[in-house]
């Protein structure tokens, strides 16, 4: 195992060469920089612009440009962000968690409520129950997210004045833990509405198919109860494809987040990378991309041990034997 | 049920496609199914359709509640937005629909070149499929909807680019289980080129699920085109597109003093989008229960 | 006796682990030979994962050979590649043994029987499609069942299409691998009486794979027993069916359970499963589930020989 | 250089005469908020209104700009003094100011200061404001003296830069001064500390208590980091907020909040230094021509644009100069709405309408495309009034938006047909920067406007220091561009904020937080 | 072992009929089956593929899919109703007094678990033992069936064993718990044949030492022969004939039965050509009126398509659904 994931990361280092290249590319392809904004402004001369330009590292060709970058990253060095004059490193640390209290807890509460649903739903297929759950889910995966975030801002916050309408606390307060989740229930919802949808509709098929296997039957037929057949046979075994599914949906979830936080005003990756993009302030958006690109291999990394160590069947150690 | 021929029974019925009958079967589907056709026309014969310009203004009847002259009442130009949201839904449509279309081409393409072929070519393009799925999406879809400038044709393909590669695993996948079934081999001992080979024995049989994750795809592409336009990264007006019909709405004061303004929009989204999804389901259970 | 239609010598193939070199191959087929006349039926019979359909596949030539030779009609199927073959597949044709994958779903059972007239005979759209319902008549279909879709039809129906388009051709040998495995007992009578009068009919020979002795006893002209990617034993029906020299061949012919209550035959049990064709024993393959086997078999491989005219054996002990 | 009323920043109360009945209060909190987050304390490196903002709520300044854009002593004492040849400048300051670690504010600290960007090492983008100067001495412990190697009217620019404690800074070198741990962290003289800054979500201030021109009555300042507007109206409404701009688009609802809950109060028409215009770029044939430029201008019901895209919350500006500044006329050529004199004039022009209802000349149509910037409401829509507008008079407009900075380039290299865009203007108000040809090439001329008169008047407004002067010549140029009409100059939009109820002492005619020291509540 | 008719019967099936529903349609697999099972008796039940051998067996376990509903008739089980009872009760019986084993070695077992696991869950529960005791039991039935090392076998997945090797693990751990009553639902048919006659000894073994009853359920009349006491033969979800093994080896009678006999190829005698039955097995749902083999049968006349056929006893437990015997 340790041999496979150590074989995974070497083969994922080119790819993530290869990634950056091309957004440092497309990055750098972009009309306008970092000056942009500055140069609006007409106290501001020529040779401040070429001050800062020289003081960015902008002026040296793009592959130098590249290159410097990459030696510095591989010494934990991303650069200075050119909006916040701090490293990185640090802006993004500051914001990382927060992005990460809101995506894992929408992911969790997402699960919590998919799971048992999905399970439900399998069991009585094609029942009413499940009808009326399928049709849910089919709801909450067409609402646009922004729009139901704003319309329970409007009401919730607005008209009820029953939870705050943004932030991730209340200023100048104490940490208390209710006010961080009264501050979360609603960007939490809007997210994990969705995100239950589609698992409830991933759980529910999964389990079906479970369900109808020949082992389920056998297991029936032992005499188990009805829970232990569902629990011990069923669950691992439906759980299998949808663990895999949650290693390649890590990426997707600081998309997902991304919206919300600025619907929300929470402070995190996803408004820092907006302006980032904004601003055109090059090493956040570098960050931001080689972290994101780092997720989606690590992503599929994940998904694959978990496969591993979930389905006895597959062996890493061995080269793949896939068809 | 097969149908047996039996001596005594010698009346063939005709040929059909059983999962389309089992599709029309499918009420909710079905349903959806004409919505969305509904829908389609609508938005292209928009021009015939649309009593005004969805792009002339009347500064005098601002935010004007539905009424008989604007059946959906007046944006906060005062142009009409029945007309806006029917021009909308052209480009809204197209955007989902071309993409997809796109998308599920290019797929197609490379998933059958890998799933058939395998080796080398399987290799090469894999890798060069993880390199595109390892582009953070939606990251890279601002970047580049950033750059580049937000027209219509650059979301398509920005859209496209960025949405191939689930197609093309998808495909590969049910290539490299349909390539070993034994009618193939019957078709190779024919002595059939390995074209005919993928065009009338394997694709065929292999597309089901990419038109069901196409059907589904389409749904999300709008909801994505609708993001963007939230973004102020989407089509952009005066051009009109649902997504950016909702966002010109985005205000307290549309929302709170003429809330048929974000919801016409909305709900157009909401029930195309949900439409995609039944129908997508309802192709998911038609083909399934082969 | 003029020469066979099909000669197979030293047959190999080995499959790949994995997708490097390093860990070794499943030795699927380890050095076959075997013939094959014109008119004659050829039943290759033994366990599964012994190697059986792996052979029928290469004599096709839908599986590229790791090493011998396929003479077919005096030219070597193996040393062409897939363009050169195409011309020569109107003569080899095949039967499989799932009858629910031999058919492609979205083809109707006319086109799919057209199908191979039009590519090989060029005979016109409308031409193959009278021809093809002829032979939808003639494997007992009514013809205008052309144009329904193979799930309209059970399973031993599609197995009569997937023979008519099999002989549409006038192929001089089919390989059917396990075509009546999959059909129920009556069913299998059904295919098994078409496949003769056919052969009657076409003078086809037909490579007749299988694992269900009794069918192959009454099919077969001559038969081989795999073991392991190897041939054990040949020998014409009645030689092996009566007199089997290989305990092998005596242990599975044993072992087939008989309709009978009258006269029940003693059985040889084998003891230990299949071994895998990944890591053979060595020596003489089967000696670990042998009866017989001594310190001799698991060091020295026996030879393939002729025991008797027309019956060959590998065993150290005939 | 942004549209206040698409970036509704934190902004200031405003009191009405009737306000002093209350009993006052010491003590209260401000939460106000900001689209971005300030990126420093030290201006010769933090550039963006929200940093120079939030600067001036930490420290002291020698002088301060007023509404007009005159400047107002602040650590400074009494105006500056020249010499004679206008070449060395003395300005004395008080000696009570006090940093909030206690240490008294020198002549030292000023010039420690201003040596900064005449430093070598500065590599800032504040440098060029500072070459015309020489060097800047100490006098004595109260008086500094500038010395400049070159005429410069526009000194007041230098004067907005936060004074910094030498005794602290001393040791960082200059070229790591914006890494510093005093750039996020500062230590200065104004009315409010720093006390808590949480990236990307707030920082708060609590007042000074040794503040040199009294302990401010508001306690706590906070500003929050708001991405959007609408956040805004709606944390105003749930009083997360109780001091924000409303942008014209939410004002109804934010009126009528207002009136049912009684914790707010509004003071509009607060005007602003900016404006926005149509830029027509003179080198392309369609523009060249003065009536024709005369003639869009009267084909655009501004007032309209106003009334329905502004919601009435600004003010129609025909020249360069903002409503707001001290030298401000109203007295300049205008190209009011008029239909009718406008054909007439494209008519002259050699414009006369085709078959189809559009203009041609020499068969050809007159077509062109409009850019815009992405993402600001307002902007897109008095975008789409005004080409439904030209439309009607048989021109077409074609549309294109751009996202903010591909769009400021394309404006900055000269780059479009016509293009929509606003200025902000603040400081000294010679516009050799936008209007003279010599800033044709690399500057911010980019209509590419030449007028000999007018780059007269704005190089001898340049050595200028008697502002009665100023004001004439100034006047002279706004005239001139306003007859040109090399922009079709729009409107300046006027600013609404909404403030807690029970708030006064503040002045009606500034935006922000500007004067926060002077606020206090009631009971 | 000879049969008698005089034994208890431990299963009675009376009058069973199990009907598939969907919304649209319904139909009757099985269609009126009455049989019963006696103390030690092993019965055979055959049948081409489709005649509802598997859900007959299915509806005495009370495990059904879905839409399968067992609409009328009982099962009685010593005595005991099992129609209706509720899961939890019907829970208590299935693995305890009645155990089944199915046709697909490979499928049957879950893949994540360990043999070990698998085996003793079912101990633990209806025996209440410990875990140790329940790790004990499951070794000894390991070793029974064939495997020297079990402790080694049941810290083993499933995948890692061969096909003959599971099915001998489905066997030990449907003994495990000593029920009366074992349903083998084609337990060799994906077997090879050595490896189903190493597998079919085994279970003879296995009857023998633990008196216990068996349903096997098989398609192979050769298998029949060998196995069974008594013979049940079904046709489109009805009992066509029911005898003792060589009565009906011997001297069948249903048409039917000739027919599965003639088309049987055999490993002895002469070879001829073979006899099948024509046509094709009619699907449930669409069953002809009368009788249902008049189709395919040579001596039907129209009294066999007006009617359907009684099953009629024929003397000493031999019955036939035919009006032409
Ligand atoms: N494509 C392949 N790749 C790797 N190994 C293969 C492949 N095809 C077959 N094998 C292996 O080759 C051996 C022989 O397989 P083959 O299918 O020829 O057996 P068979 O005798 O036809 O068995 P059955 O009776 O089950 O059909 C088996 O061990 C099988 O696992
Ligand atoms: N879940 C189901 N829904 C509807 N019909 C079913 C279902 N399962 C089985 N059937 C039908 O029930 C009939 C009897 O099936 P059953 O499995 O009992 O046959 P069998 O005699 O066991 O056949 P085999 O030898 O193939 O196992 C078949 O016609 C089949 O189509
Ligand atoms: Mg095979
Ligand atoms: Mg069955």
């Amino acid at each position: 195992m340790g041999k496979y994931v150590l074989r995974r990361l070497l083969n994922a280092i080119p790819i993530l060469i290869g990634i950056t290249i091309i957004s440092f590319t497309i990055i750098h392809m972009a009309p306008g920089g970092p000056l942009s904004a500055i140069a609006e402004d007409p106290t501001i001369k020529a040779i401040d612009k070429e001050n800062l330009i020289a003081s960015y590292g902008l002026d040296k060709p793009l592959p130098v440009q590249y290159w410097d970058w990459l030696t510095g990253m591989l010494q934990g060095d991303f650069g200075t962000s050119y909006l916040k004059n701090e490293p990185v490193t640090k802006v993004i640390l500051e914001r990382l968690p927060n992005t990460l209290l809101f995506t894992i807890s929408s992911f969790v509460v997402s699960l919590l409520i998919a799971i048992p649903l999905g399970i439900i739903c399998a069991i009585k297929a094609n029942s009413r129950l499940d009808r009326i759950v399928s049709g849910f889910s089919f709801v909450g995966m067409s609402i646009p997210g922004f729009w139901l975030g704003l319309m329970l801002i409007m009401f919730i916050a607005v008209k009820l004045g029953w939870l705050p309408s943004g932030g991730m606390q209340t200023i100048n307060a104490e940490f208390s833990l209710w006010d961080r989740i009264e501050h979360l229930i609603m960007p939490v919802f809007t997210l994990a509405l969705a995100e239950a949808a589609v698992w409830t509709r991933y759980i529910r098929s999964s389990m079906l198919e479970v369900i109808h296997q020949d082992y389920m039957r056998t297991a029936k037929a032992k005499g188990l109860s009805g829970s232990r057949v569902l629990n011990v046979h069923g669950m691992r075994n439906a759980l299998m494809p949808i663990a895999t599914l949650l290693g390649l949906a890590i990426p997707g979830l600081f998309a997902g987040s991304l919206i919300l936080e600025a619907i929300f005003t929470l402070p995190g990756m996803g408004r820092l990378f907006t302006e980032a993009a904004f601003q055109r302030d090059y090493p956040v958006l570098f960050a931001i991309t080689t972290m994101g690109a780092f997720l989606t291999v690590a992503g599929s990394i994940i998904s694959d041990v978990l496969y591993a160590i979930l389905d006895p069947r597959v062996s890493l150690s061995k080269s793949e034997v896939k068809g | 049920m097969n149908v047996v021929i039996s001596q005594n029974n010698p009346v063939i019925e005709k040929p059909k496609n059983r999962s389309w009958e089992r599709f029309k079967r499918n009420k909710l589907a079905m349903i959806s199914l004409i919505i969305l056709i509904a829908l389609i026309i609508l938005s292209v014969l928009a021009p015939l359709i649309a009593p005004y310009d969805p792009a002339e203004q009347d500064l005098l009847s601002r935010l004007q509640a539905p009424s008989w002259e604007h059946w959906f009442g007046t944006d906060d130009l005062g142009r009409d937005l029945f007309s806006r949201v029917l021009y909308g839904g052209q480009v809204s449509l197209a955007v989902s629909i071309i993409s997809v279309v796109f998308t599920v081409i290019i797929g197609i393409t490379v998933g059958s070149l890998a799933g058939y072929y395998g080796g080398k070519v399987d290799s090469i393009l894999m890798r060069f499929v993880d390199v595109m799925l390892a582009f953070p999406t939606i990251f890279m879809l601002i970047t580049v909807v950033t750059l580049l400038k937000p027209s219509l044709m650059n979301i398509i393909i920005v859209l496209i680019a960025f949405g191939w590669m689930g197609k093309a695993r998808l495909l590969r996948g049910q290539i490299l289980s349909v390539k070993n079934r034994e009618f193939v081999d019957a078709a190779r001992t024919i002595g059939m080129s390995d074209f005919r080979i993928i065009f009338r024995h394997i694709l065929p049989n292999s597309l089901s699920p990419i038109l069901v994750s196409a059907t589904l795809q389409m749904g999300s592409m709008i909801l994505t085109e609708s993001s963007l336009s939230f973004l102020g990264l989407g089509i952009q007006p005066p051009t009109a597109s649902w997504g950016n019909i909702l966002q010109g709405a985005q205000s307290l004061k549309i929302m709170m003093e003429a809330p048929w303004v974000p919801f016409m929009p909305g709900f157009m989204i909401f029930l195309t989008i949900m439409c995609f999804n039944f129908v997508g389901d309802g192709l998911r259970s038609a083909f399934d229960s082969r | 006796m003029s020469t066979p239609l099909l000669e197979v010598k030293g047959l190999k193939k080995h499959f790949r682990i994995g997708n490097s070199s390093k860990n070794g191959a499943v030795k699927a087929v380890d050095g076959v030979d075997f013939t094959v006349n014109k008119g004659e039926t050829l039943g290759i019979v033994g366990e599964s994962g012994c190697g059986k359909s792996t052979v029928g596949r290469l004599v096709l030539r839908l599986l590229d050979l790791t090493n011998g030779q396929i003479l077919f009609d005096g030219v070597d199927l193996g040393k062409l590649n897939q363009r050169q073959l195409r011309p020569l597949r109107k003569d080899l044709q095949c039967v499989f043994q799932d009858p629910y994958a031999s058919l492609n779903p979205r083809m109707t059972i006319g086109k799919a029987i057209a199908e191979p007239l039009i590519i090989q005979a060029g005979l016109s759209g409308q031409e193959a499609m009278q021809r093809a319902e002829a032979l939808i008549e003639m494997v007992g279909l009514r013809a205008q069942a052309s144009r329904l879709y193979p799930h309209e039809f059970s399973g031993g129906q599609r197995q009569r299409i997937a023979i008519a388009r099999a002989i549409s051709l006038n192929p001089k040998l089919i390989v059917a691998d396990e075509p009546v495995s999959a059909l129920d007992v009556s069913v299998q009578a059904q295919i098994v009486n078409l496949l003769g009068e056919l052969q009657t009919q076409t003078k086809v020979s037909y490579l007749f794979i299988s694992h269900n002795l009794s069918i192959v006893r009454h099919i077969s002209d001559r038969v081989a027993v795999m073991y392991l990617g190897q041939i054990v034993e040949t020998a014409s029906r009645d030689q092996l069916f009566d007199n089997p020299k290989h305990p092998y061949t005596q242990a599975l012919l044993s072992a087939v359970p008989e309709p009978d209550i009258e006269n029940k035959r003693d059985r040889i049990v084998l003891s230990g499963e299949v071994p895998n064709a990944a890591n053979p024993p060595s020596g003489c393959p089967f000696h670990p589930r042998c009866p017989h086997a001594v310190q001799r078999c698991s060091a020295e491989k026996p030879i393939f020989r002729e025991i008797e005219p027309g019956h060959y054996a590998s065993c150290h002990f005939i | 250089k942004t549209d206040p009323s698409a970036t509704p920043a934190g902004t200031a109360p405003a009191s009405t005469p009737e306000a002093q009945k209350g009993e006052k209060v010491d003590g209260g909190e401000i939460i106000t908020a900001y689209l971005a987050e300030p990126q420093g304390f030290i201006r010769f490196w933090a550039t963006t209104t929200t940093s120079s903002e939030s600067i001036d709520l930490v420290f002291s300044t020698l002088y301060k700009f007023n509404e007009k854009q005159e400047i107002v002593p602040d650590l400074a004492d009494g105006q500056p003094t020249f010499s004679d040849d206008k070449m060395e400048m003395t300005i004395k300051i008080r000696t009570d100011a006090k940093f909030s670690d206690g240490q008294p504010v020198t002549a030292d600290d000023v010039v420690f200061t201003y040596n900064i960007p005449l430093s070598e090492d500065y590599k800032g983008p504040r440098k060029g404001t500072f070459t015309s100067v020489d060097k800047v001495e100490k006098v004595d412990d109260a008086t500094i003296k500038f010395t400049f190697k070159e005429l410069n009217a526009g000194y007041i620019d230098m004067m907005p830069y936060n004074i910094l404690p030498q005794h602290l800074l001393k040791d960082t070198p200059i070229k790591d001064m914006d890494k510093s741990e005093f750039f996020k962290n500062p230590i200065g003289s104004g009315p409010y500390k720093l006390t808590e800054w949480k990236a990307g979500q707030y920082l708060t201030y609590t007042r000074n208590e040794n503040y040199y021109n009294g302990k401010p009555a508001i306690e706590k300042i906070t500003t929050k980091i708001m991405a959007n507007a609408n956040a805004m109206m709606a944390q105003l409404q749930t009083g997360e907020l109780n001091f924000v701009a409303v942008p014209p688009d939410n004002l109804s609802v934010i009126e009528q909040y207002a009136q049912t809950s009684g914790n707010i109060k509004l003071q509009k028409g607060i005007s602003s230094s900016s404006y926005s215009f149509v830029g027509w770029n003179l080198n392309n044939p369609l523009f060249q021509d003065k009536k024709v430029r005369q003639a869009l201008t009267m084909l655009i019901d501004r007032q309209a644009i106003v009334d329905n895209v502004a919601e009435g919350q600004g003010k129609i500006v025909n020249s360069e100069t903002p409503p707001s500044y001290w030298h401000y006329t109203d007295d300049v050529p205008k190209f009011e709405y008029n239909v009718e004199k406008a054909k007439e004039l494209l008519a002259e022009a050699g414009w006369k309408p085709g078959a189809d209802g559009i203009m041609v000349k020499d068969g050809k149509k007159f077509e062109f495309e409009m850019q815009n910037i992405q993402g600001n409401v307002i902007r897109e829509k008095a975008m789409t009034v005004i080409q439904q507008q030209l439309k009607k008079a048989g021109i077409i407009v074609n549309t294109r938006l751009f996202e903010g900075s591909a769009f400021t380039k394309n404006f900055q290299g000269k780059n479009f047909e016509a293009i929509y865009y606003a200025w902000s203007i603040s400081g000294d108000p010679n516009p050799k920067g936008i209007w003279h040809s010599s800033e044709i090439e690399g500057g911010l001329n980019t209509v590419s406007y030449s007028n000999p008169e007018v780059d007269k008047l704005i190089d001898e407004d340049l050595k200028s220091f008697d502002m009665a002067k100023r004001k004439e010549l100034l006047n002279k140029v706004d005239a001139l561009i306003a007859e040109d009409q090399p922009y079709t100059f729009l409107y300046s939009p006027t600013t609404t904020l909404a403030y807690p109820a029970k708030l006064e002492g503040y002045n009606p005619n500034r935006d922000s937080l500007k004067e926060v020291e002077k606020w206090y509540f009631t009971k | 072992m000879k049969v008698s008719n005089i034994r208890e019967a431990i299963l009675e099936v009376k009058a069973l009929k199990t009907v598939f529903k969907d919304r649209k349609s319904e139909k009757t697999i099985v269609d009126g089956i009455d049989f019963e099972i006696g103390q030690n008796e092993v019965v055979a039940l055959v049948g081409e593929s489709g005649c509802g051998k598997s859900m007959t067996s299915l509806s005495i376990m009370q495990l059904l899919p879905g839409d399968g509903e067992v609409t009328e008739g009982e099962v009685c089980f010593r005595g005991r109703n099992l129609v209706g009872l509720k899961n939890k009760e019907m829970s208590k019986v299935r693995g305890r007094h009645i155990a089944m084993i199915f046709q697909e070695p490979m499928t049957s077992l879950n893949p994540v678990l360990t043999i070990g696991v698998q085996m003793t869950e079912a101990i633990k529960r209806h025996l209440g033992h410990t875990k140790t005791e329940a790790n004990e039991i499951a070794d000894n039935w390991l070793r029974r069936v064939g495997f020297p090392e079990p402790t080694r076998i049941r810290k083993e997945y499933p995948h890692r064993l061969s096909g003959g090797m599971r099915q001998r693990v489905m066997l030990a751990m449907s003994m495990a718990c000593k029920p009366d009553l074992l349903i083998a639902d084609e337990p060799t048919t994906a077997l090879d044949v050595t490896i189903q006659a190493q597998v079919l000894d085994l279970i003879r073994d296995l009857i023998q030492e633990s008196s216990m009853s068996v349903l096997f359920i098989t398609h192979d009349l050769g298998v029949v022969a060998e196995m069974a006491h008594r013979v049940i033969v079904m046709y489109a979800g009805q009992i066509v004939e029911t005898a003792d093994v060589r009565t009906l080896f011997t001297s069948p009678l249903h048409p039917y039965t000739k027919g599965l006999l003639n088309s049987t190829p055999r490993m002895q005698g002469a070879i001829e050509k073979l006899s099948p039955i024509p046509g094709t097995v009619p699907q449930a749902g669409n069953f002809p009126a009368g009788c249902r083999f008049a189709d395919r049968c040579s001596m039907a006349t129209e009294a066999c398509r007006a009617q359907m056929p009684e099953l009629r006893e024929m003397g000493s437990g031999h019955k036939v659904r035919c009006i032409m015997v």
